[in-house]
């Protein structure tokens, strides 16, 4: 039996599969359930600094191959997420406190509290809604981004990882403006729309989402191996894993670990020992020996 | 989104309504779907109606379950689903107990052997008691103005439940909670069907969650074995904005 | 039986299915057969100025719910391109003619030759790689999209189509710059990758691709709905059509006609009817009598 | 891409192997596969052997087809398909003509009761000649180093066409196109199964047209009747880049 271990930014894994931002990890009980479940970790629902409630409902659309949604980053405020970070701990294993804000004080304030609750690592969420320039997200302001993982290096001695958008030109100026950050993670949802032809209007309360699931997986496949090639930065790849063979084209193509979210809807809790098992099996017949040794074999 | 044409509006009292709709597919009682309201929102609503033609009974509340309520027969429904599991099946006379809205998604159940606590606010409200013949019909109301005064439970305990087989309840959590401890160590075997905020239905948004279960995907059907050791089942809940509150 | 006819951009169409640039539309017999199969126009494939032979297969890709191709824009140059255009206008229907360059006067000798040649309108593909800033296509140049337009738009009396790429940061940025084109086009494939793990590569021997199909239709819905929102132009949707709902899907977010592209590969050339049928009997079902009374109607 | 391990290596002239591996799946006389060599490329290869085992005949020509002949049993074999259709099937005796790697194709037809003319440019190159019986082949080469000197067409030319019932024929186009011209005025039925380039395999890329058809997905087998009035099959084509070129 292949042996899965490995680390990430110096964080123990014992397997390369973790639990995406945003699915299920609202509630501390969740969290532990999925980590009981078998996920090596679990990424906390972006938390910011004051309690959002999010779109009203519908918040997903069901669409061939993935999922759209605007779910509005709804959160109970970080000063209000302790609870949650003390249940989920329960199961022993990382928790990554998933991060968001509109400024450098914000993330710093969000991020330091992430860390007194216990958190193994930070990953910033940069796809928010930016207030300063209309229309965009703090993600495709390099002087931003670069502004608040500066700040946050300063001020936080945990990890911090980098989720960065894939609805940008050129993500390599972002990953630039990023990189003093330990990790990036690839991608966040690729912005869509769906509309009911009965109803004549889009199904969203919100009109615009964000796509995931399996249309996404070669857009992150992509942004994966672009980064590892051209960073040479611990990355981690997320978007569209529903298989094994999905998580390992990830490791291929330059991931050091994976997040599952989209996947956990189409497949159930069980993806994450399924995949493990797969990935194990994958390894044995290919007589590859560990994690580390698969990570970017792909990249020419 | 699945949409349909409804066929026929039931008024079942002055602020519930059935709408009935033919859909082609197999459902089982204690699904539910999630009914959007253009313009309006998106709510779960258990299937009332689970034959050829389906239904639903919506209480009227906020602005989206109003919306609903107003809908014509001739109109379009949208809707997305089935989701969720069903009760357990059992031999045997079988006790409804149902509170509220809580009796729209126990009506499939009801057969000629039922037996049902049905309770509401007041008399007018008493949903679907005109489905059990009224030998087997235990009225609660909460002002006293048709049967027994006070919430459901205090319906049990006019019972024998030694008599029944199984139980099946739906009804606001904190009913199922009294419920829960008054059968706790009885011997009475019983099936919960739990409403709790759904912003999502398949599993996604946690919003539903209890234990570290999704109400949706995983419930909202429960045993009672499953609910006597819960530390969320009745006590606390997450807020619209994830925000850990007292039930 | 409700009515297809439509126009766009002044150009009368019998149905608003077209063929989109770079499926089927290399030799003129084939682009002559779709038109007889009942696509109401084709759209060329991508010329420019000198021959170009394209990349090495594998150029097309297979991924779950759509394609991944890097064929390398090859062709034989426009002046090599006047028989392949006259055999496709024996069928007497519009030919578009989809046309590429890295500078202006490239773009406007392509052109003028695509008009003396017949060609109903110009595509400009504007998803080509462009010299002067490595990295980038001409697309995301705002400055250069505008002088190609307005240099185009002086020498040709043809409609001139903009096709834009959904690879940017911000699509309004690129629709000002093009805001003298007679119709958006959106959209074009998003960059994507595959990689085979058994083989420890990726598959397409330019190793990055763009995705189409299924996948993308989302985010094609998007880009339709905005640009028809925020700009008012006459828009052209493409991206994962398959069945008929999904072609009013498109026309709801704002297209007055849409192009088929992957979806060829996936339901045959038999598509064109098969959709024409499904939309027709859309309309009779809910009591709407023509194309331009669906355009937009979903739009908030 | 499918991968599949390569069981056995044959060598069938000096410049053809044949591979054979596992692959359990349907595929039909006629039918081919895009076969990749990761680093090399990626070329389409008609399917030799059609039953359990699957094999694939190639001749060294480019940087493809010559890795593709240098690999061993043991070795990985990436592809996709199956792509294409099939032969018309017939009653009675058939006449199966092979120019080259032309017979590779054509290597599922032979029954013992078929008729081979068999053509290469040279005798050591004469591909599956031993699958009939002596009596019934013609051999054909360029050199006349073996049997008839000449072009395949030569072949027919010895033989009474009108005791088959059917022909089937696969080589170069310029081949086909001379067949074809020989029997346009004769009674025999054919089908002829097409090489041209070939990029995608999936009917997307146009590379492979003829006549507005793709070989890739309405053919590579065309029957006789759809070829006697082709405005393009032996007289043109397009070249890498698209650019229209006599054949
Ligand atoms: C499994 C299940 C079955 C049910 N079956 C039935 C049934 O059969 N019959 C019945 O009558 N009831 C049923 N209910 C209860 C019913 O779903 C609620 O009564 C209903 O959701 C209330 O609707 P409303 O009109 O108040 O919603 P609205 O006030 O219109 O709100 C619609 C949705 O938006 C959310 N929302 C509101 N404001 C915001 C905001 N600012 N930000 C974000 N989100 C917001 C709400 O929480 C709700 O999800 C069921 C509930 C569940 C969970
Ligand atoms: C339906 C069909 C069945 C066939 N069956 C057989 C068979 O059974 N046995 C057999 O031996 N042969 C068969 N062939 C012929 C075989 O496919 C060719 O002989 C083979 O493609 C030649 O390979 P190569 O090594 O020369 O290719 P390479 O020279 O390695 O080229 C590989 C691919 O890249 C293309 N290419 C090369 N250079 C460029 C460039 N600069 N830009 C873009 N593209 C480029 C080529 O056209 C080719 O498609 C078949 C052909 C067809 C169409
Ligand atoms: C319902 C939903 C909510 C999400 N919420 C967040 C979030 O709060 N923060 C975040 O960084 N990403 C969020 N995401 C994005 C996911 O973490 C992930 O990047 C994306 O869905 C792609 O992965 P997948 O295809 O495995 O879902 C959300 C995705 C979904 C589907
Ligand atoms: C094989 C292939 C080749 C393409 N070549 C071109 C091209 O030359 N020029 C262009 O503008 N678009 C090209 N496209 C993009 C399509 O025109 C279309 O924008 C995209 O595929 C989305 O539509 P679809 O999902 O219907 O295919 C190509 C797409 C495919 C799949
Ligand atoms: S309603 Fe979203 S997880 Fe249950
Ligand atoms: S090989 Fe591409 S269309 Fe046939």
């Amino acid at each position: 039996m292949a042996n899965l271990k490995t680390t990430i930014t110096g964080i123990g894994l014992e397997n390369p599969l973790m639990l995406a931002s945003g699915i299920l990890d609202e509630n501390g009980y969740t969290m532990k359930n999925i980590l009981e479940s078998g996920a090596a970790a679990v990424v906390t629902k972006s938390i910011s600094r004051s309690e959002r409630t999010g779109y009203r409902p519908p918040i997903v659309a069901e669409v061939p191959h993935g999922l759209l949604n605007a779910v509005g980053l709804p959160n109970p405020g970080i000063d209000n997420f302790g609870n949650e970070m003390r249940i989920a701990r329960e199961a022993g294993k990382p928790v990554i406190g998933s991060i968001f804000g509109g400024t450098a004080e914000e993330f710093t304030y969000v991020g330091r509290k992430m860390e007194e609750y216990g958190a193994s690592a930070l990953e910033l969420n940069l796809s928010c809604p930016h207030v300063v320039g209309v229309g965009s997200e703090v993600g495709s302001d390099p002087e931003l981004v670069e502004e608040i993982i500066a700040e946050l290096k300063g001020k936080v001695r945990i990890p911090v990882w980098a989720k960065l958008s894939p609805n940008v030109t050129d993500i390599l100026e972002v990953a630039e403006a990023a990189g003093k950050a330990d990790a990036f993670v690839v991608i966040n949802t690729v912005r869509g729309m769906a509309i009911d032809i009965h109803a004549r209007r889009p199904v969203l309360s919100n009109s615009y989402g964000g796509l995931s699931g399996r249309a996404v997986k070669n857009v992150g496949i992509r942004y994966t191996y672009q980064l590892y090639k051209e960073t040479g930065k611990v990355i981690i790849g997320v978007g569209g894993i529903e298989t094994h063979e999905d998580a390992v084209e990830y490791i291929m193509a330059g991931a050091s670990a994976v997040e599952i979210g989209t996947g956990v809807y189409t497949r159930g809790k069980t993806i994450f020992p399924e995949i493990c098992r797969g990935i194990s099996s994958f390894m044995d017949s290919e007589e590859i020996s560990s994690i580390k040794d698969m990570v970017g074999v792909a990249v020419q | 989104m699945i949409h349909s044409i409804i066929e026929r509006v039931d008024r079942e009292t002055p602020t519930t309504v059935s709408l009935l709709f033919p859909w082609d597919r197999d459902v089982l009682p204690g699904q539910f779907i999630m009914v959007w309201i253009p313009g309006f929102g998106e709510i779960p609503i258990s299937l009332s109606y689970t034959g050829k033609i389906k239904g639903i009974t919506v209480k009227r509340f906020g602005p989206t379950s109003t919306a609903l309520t107003e809908l014509k027969a001739g109109e379009k429904i949208f809707f997305r689903g089935p989701y969720g599991n069903t009760f357990r099946k059992t031999g045997g006379e079988t006790l409804i107990v149902g509170g509220g809205s809580g009796m729209a998604g126990l009506l499939p159940l009801i057969t000629s052997g039922s037996h049902g606590v049905v309770s509401a606010r007041t008399r007018t409200e008493l949903l679907f008691a005109d489905r059990f013949s009224p030998e087997r019909l235990t009225a609660v109301t909460d002002d006293g103005s048709e049967g027994i005064k006070g919430f459901a439970v205090e319906g049990l305990k006019h019972l024998d439940l030694d008599e029944f087989s199984m139980m099946y309840v739906c009804g606001p959590e904190l009913m199922l909670k009294s419920v829960l401890d008054y059968i706790s160590d009885k011997k009475i075997d019983a099936d919960f069907s739990l409403e709790r905020q759904m912003k999502c239905g398949i599993g996604v948004c946690d919003s539903c969650s209890m234990d570290g279960l999704q109400l949706c995907t995983q419930g909202p059907v429960f045993p009672k074995a499953r609910l006597l050791n819960s530390r969320e089942f009745g006590r606390e809940k997450l807020s619209l904005s994830g925000k850990r509150e007292k039930l």
